[in-house]
């Protein structure tokens, strides 16, 4: 698909607005209000680095399993929407500097005896289809469960099927506040998420990296990691 | 399951987001059927061509189409659509539920054009006129209006599936209710709720879809 | 005065697979003459008169039309239909339209006639067939013997130069076959030129100005009625007419 | 879209993954298809019992299934279903699919009963055989006889509808292609994959299904 | 010696909504007797028929088997049934089994006889009706005369004490009436006790004991065939005797 093209190569759907994708179904990340307007940590992001480049902000929901797929037919310019980094996926896509840095917990029943990632061997895990924590899952059990959602998963748990959820501990904790019956476990690795850009697009790349460079800087990503989480997940744990 | 005054709170409370998805969701069907009745349409004729290789085309495009689950051509043509040209969100998924009608659209009319006795064929064609003119003036008006209580329910069908475009960005009442549920950790009731406006917008189609049948039938008479 | 050849037919011959169906027809119809085609079931009646139509591809032969040999491979076909009209034995009248739009819809799709002429000529070929107050009625509210007189119109609408007619009157019911027949003389005697398969052997004998019987694909013997009728020389006619109902 | 290269790379190099998802996919189908032939018997009784309060029993049940879309019915009986036993997930998702199947099998059988001359029904209760034992002797074999080629042909709408389970943690085939597609960021070709997985299955059951309708229509004569 | 009553009615009757269709039925059927029932279309017959098998449920009125009275309200109908059994215009054989299992269908499953013995009681009433050497084969590729004789077995193989016939014939060819005329003789001579509704004058004449004339619903006239066919009393039987061919 033919997009707009700037003069210094940045390619966009539109020439006045940036477009990026999130699933709306990842609280606190995205989600909607009662209105169906989405907002979120990812979302506040986005519109963050829709103004440093000088764009109109234009916030879009996909499904999550869709989104990358939506990046690179051009259904979206970029995607914010807490994807983790790994080598494989940038063979496809490329990835922006990290704007958090997060990890996988393990979240369980109250009555469960399960504790750290020795006791997940041979139990049933589930996680949110597409996302790297059932990959994570798959390096402890060979029994897992995938979602469409990290919140379908929970609900699952919560209602007594599987044994364990793994998935991203911000988002465990939010649940457990929205009052599922579930209890959080170890916290098994640290990650990285990036904002991800269509391959054949480097000058965008480029431009929302300097972005993302300047709302470090300035303050603005501490800001709202405060807002969202009460502690600041922008940068890198040592 | 949730308790009956918090499922009415939520149903009229929210009344307002689930109006507009219902909206979306009758527009998705409309556009998706109407342009589905012109590829439907297009491929029968393909097939009641007489040239073979036509009837080829059209048989490997309903195969295609009836061999494989919607939610997987959803996913092949939004995103493969997308690549090939860049049409807006509504249009793209429109046109990829329309792709799936119009394979049942054209097996539709390929029987009623069939069903046309081969008289009415003849009777134009001795009377001069040519064979695109006595197909479009004497076949297809016929066919048409034996294709409208199987249309009818291919609404219907087209409506249900449309929940799936819940997966390719489309607000619709699916998507509303998936959204909102899991925000609100209360899938439940929104399923619940949007349950009652496929099953009263299903209600009134088939009585629709009822009375033009009826209609019809008198009308044969 | 000689009458002029309206049609003539050489040597045609058709088949169905292996089935040869037509062998060898010699034929001709002269202007505003009546031809009555009669033999059993199966000789090839009809689909002579598809053939003539062009509504089957003959195999082989000639068809000429006042003097003109009528190619469909070369020629426009629907040109040549224009002048030669069909009536059918099961009407074949438009559902979806009323009577007067059946009659116009190829003089003014076709021919491109103004719809206004279009509409006053209908008229006038409704009166003629005695159904002038069934204009604005759908043919699902006529009886048989009304629809095959709309049929009538409606063919007469495209002023052909020859009029054929497949068995007109044997759908229908028999006190019915009456006022398609006096249509199908007031036709004949206001000059048109008519070729009819018809088990009608009355109706043969007193209009037709020519018979030509059929059997088996081939023309056996033809003539004008009270010889044919009176004093046929075949022995398959003579068994034909014996066992024929008068 | 893929280079063909990749697309028979990929296609081969993860048959095995592929084919555990096929398998699964048609374990779905062969369970909620047989599932949904007790229940659609169970339901299509009912209808023909003469009794007006099963009968509307049985039309409240079949008008809840065709008026709502199978991902809403999908999420509420998956979760329903947990919330009043906790079923194996395989069994849950198994029994929301029959249940869906069921309304749909309830109206062949309904078809195929009714199509069953009344006389067959008199001649067995003119020689003492008891209502119960006519439906089980005489009625149903004859019913289930013709109602064979329709549930051919829901059998191939299941195996298809079946992708839907991979919204409720079935790893089939369509789950298998949107996980491992989305973890790699390469979802059209691992789409295209199963597409042509799901075309191979349908073309060889569109084949068993004319056999029967074949060797059916011979037996009868 | 008199001969026992084995089915007597006492003033049945039987309404479809507004139209009443037997009118104070009484009538007794002897034991071996064949009776005849008799009368032009719409006249009650089959419904009359269908009362005594309890196919129909009658609004008023007994029915005595035997000497006792039936009440399908009170008693298991399928226990009557076994002793009363019937053989439709149709034959109603099962299609999905064969012929001998078509007779042994109820016996095995309703009398619980032990299978053996089944096969063999219906292997020796196949002989009967000629035909044994189609045991094993599906009704579909019988006659309808042979579907006919298997259907009479199949009623046969309850060893009922009554057999109801509702026009046995008049669905069949007509060179296939013969033969299963003469198994019905055959049955009468055997001792059988009959009820046949038929048209066949010449069979109620020269088999039946007692010939039972409807019209509009009521018992106009019965009695033995001699008498009822040269000498009817009732002058609506007389009208109804001449319009019948023999
Ligand atoms: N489309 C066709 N395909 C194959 N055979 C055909 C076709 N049309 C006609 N025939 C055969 O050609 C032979 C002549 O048929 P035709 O209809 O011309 O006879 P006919 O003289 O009009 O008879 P009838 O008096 O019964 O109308 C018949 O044997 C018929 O079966
Ligand atoms: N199930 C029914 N519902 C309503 N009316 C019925 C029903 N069965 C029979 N009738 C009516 O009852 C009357 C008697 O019918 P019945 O079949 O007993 O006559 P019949 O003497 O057997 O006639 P035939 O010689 O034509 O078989 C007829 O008017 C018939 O239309
Ligand atoms: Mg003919
Ligand atoms: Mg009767």
């Amino acid at each position: 698909a033919e997009k707009e093209q700037l003069e210094d190569g940045t390619k966009l759907i539109q020439k006045d607005q940036f477009v990026f994708a999130s699933s709306g179904e990842f609280k606190p990340f995205s989600f909607v209000k009662d209105d169906m307007e989405v907002t979120g940590f990812d979302v506040e992001v986005g519109k963050a680095v829709a103004e440093k480049l000088g764009l109109e902000p234009v916030p879009k929901r996909i499904k999550f399993k869709g989104i990358v797929e939506g990046v690179k037919t051009g259904r979206a310019d970029a995607a914010v929407a807490s994807h983790t980094v790994n080598p494989q996926r940038s063979k496809h896509v490329s990835f922006t500097t990290p704007y958090y840095y997060s990890g996988p917990q393990i979240f369980v029943r109250p009555d469960s005896k399960l504790k750290n990632i020795e006791d997940l061997k041979g139990k049933e895990i589930a996680a949110s289809k597409g996302s790297t924590y059932a990959d994570t899952a798959a390096e402890y059990s060979k029994n897992i469960k995938t979602y469409d959602s990290d919140i379908t998963a929970l609900k699952a748990l919560s209602e007594g099927r599987h044994d364990a959820v793994i998935t991203d501990f911000v988002t465990g904790k939010t649940a457990i506040k929205a009052g599922f019956d579930i209890v959080g476990r170890q916290l098994i690795e640290r990650s990285e998420q990036s904002i991800v850009i269509p391959q054949d697009n480097p000058q965008l790349l480029k431009r929302v990296n300097t972005a993302l460079e300047e709302l470090r800087q300035d303050g603005t990503l501490k800001k709202l990691s405060q807002k969202y989480f009460g502690e600041d997940i922008t940068t890198k744990p040592e | 399951m949730p308790s009956l005054s918090h499922f009415f709170e939520t149903f009229f409370g929210k009344s307002n987001v689930f109006i507009d998805a219902m909206l979306l969701t009758l527009e998705l069907t409309v556009v998706s059927i109407v342009v589905g009745i012109i590829i439907g349409l297009f491929f029968a004729l393909l097939k009641v061509s007489n040239i073979k290789i036509l009837g080829y085309i059209s048989d490997v495009y309903i195969y295609l189409v009836r061999g494989t689950p919607l939610i997987v051509q959803i996913f092949i043509l939004y995103f493969g659509i997308s690549s090939i040209f860049l049409l807006p969100d509504f249009w793209a998924a429109s046109l990829a539920l329309a792709l799936h009608n119009g394979a049942y659209i054209a097996e539709i009319f390929r029987g009623t054009i069939q069903s046309i006795e081969k008289g009415q064929l003849e009777a134009g064609r001795s009377l001069g006129m040519s064979p695109a003119l006595t197909l479009r003036r004497i076949i297809l008006p016929q066919a048409f209006r034996r294709a409208l209580p199987p249309l009818g329910n291919q609404f219907i069908i087209g409506l249900k599936d449309s929940s799936l475009a819940a997966f390719i960005s489309m607000d619709e009442l699916f998507n509303v209710a998936t959204t909102l549920g899991s925000n609100n950790f209360d899938e439940m009731t929104y399923l619940l709720i949007v349950a009652v406006y496929y099953l009263i917008l299903v209600a009134i189609l088939t009585i629709i879809v009822n009375l033009i049948e009826k209609k019809l039938s008198i009308s044969d008479r | 005065m000689e009458k002029r050849v309206m049609l003539r037919i050489r040597n045609l011959n058709k088949s169905f697979g292996d089935l040869h169906v037509l062998k060898d027809i010699d034929m001709k119809v002269l202007e505003s003459d009546v031809v009555c085609l009669i033999g059993s079931s199966g000789s090839g009646k009809s689909t002579l008169l598809r053939c003539l139509n062009f509504l089957e591809k003959r195999d082989s032969g000639q068809i000429l039309i006042e003097g003109e040999e009528v190619n469909p491979e070369t020629q426009n076909i629907n040109k040549v239909r224009e002048k030669v009209g069909m009536v059918f034995q099961h009407f074949h009248l438009f559902p979806h339209m009323t009577v007067i739009d059946n009659i116009i819809e190829a003089p003014v799709h076709v021919k491109k006639v103004p719809k206004k002429q279009a509409l006053a000529e209908a008229k006038e070929l409704l009166r003629k067939v005695g159904l002038e107050d069934k204009a604005d009625v759908y043919p699902s509210k006529l009886s048989g013997g009304q629809k095959q007189r709309v049929a009538i119109a409606r063919a007469m609408a495209m002023k052909p130069d020859v009029l054929l007619f497949d068995e007109p009157t044997s759908a229908l019911d028999p006190e019915l076959v009456g006022e398609v027949l006096s249509t199908m003389k007031e036709l004949a005697e206001d000059g048109m030129t008519m070729v009819v398969v018809t088990h009608e052997m009355s109706f043969a004998r007193e209009v037709s100005d020519w018979i030509v019987f059929m059997q088996e694909g081939r023309v056996i013997e033809s003539g004008p009625p009270e010889e044919f009728f009176t004093n046929p020389k075949e022995t398959r006619t003579k068994e034909f007419l014996q066992t024929t109902v008068f």
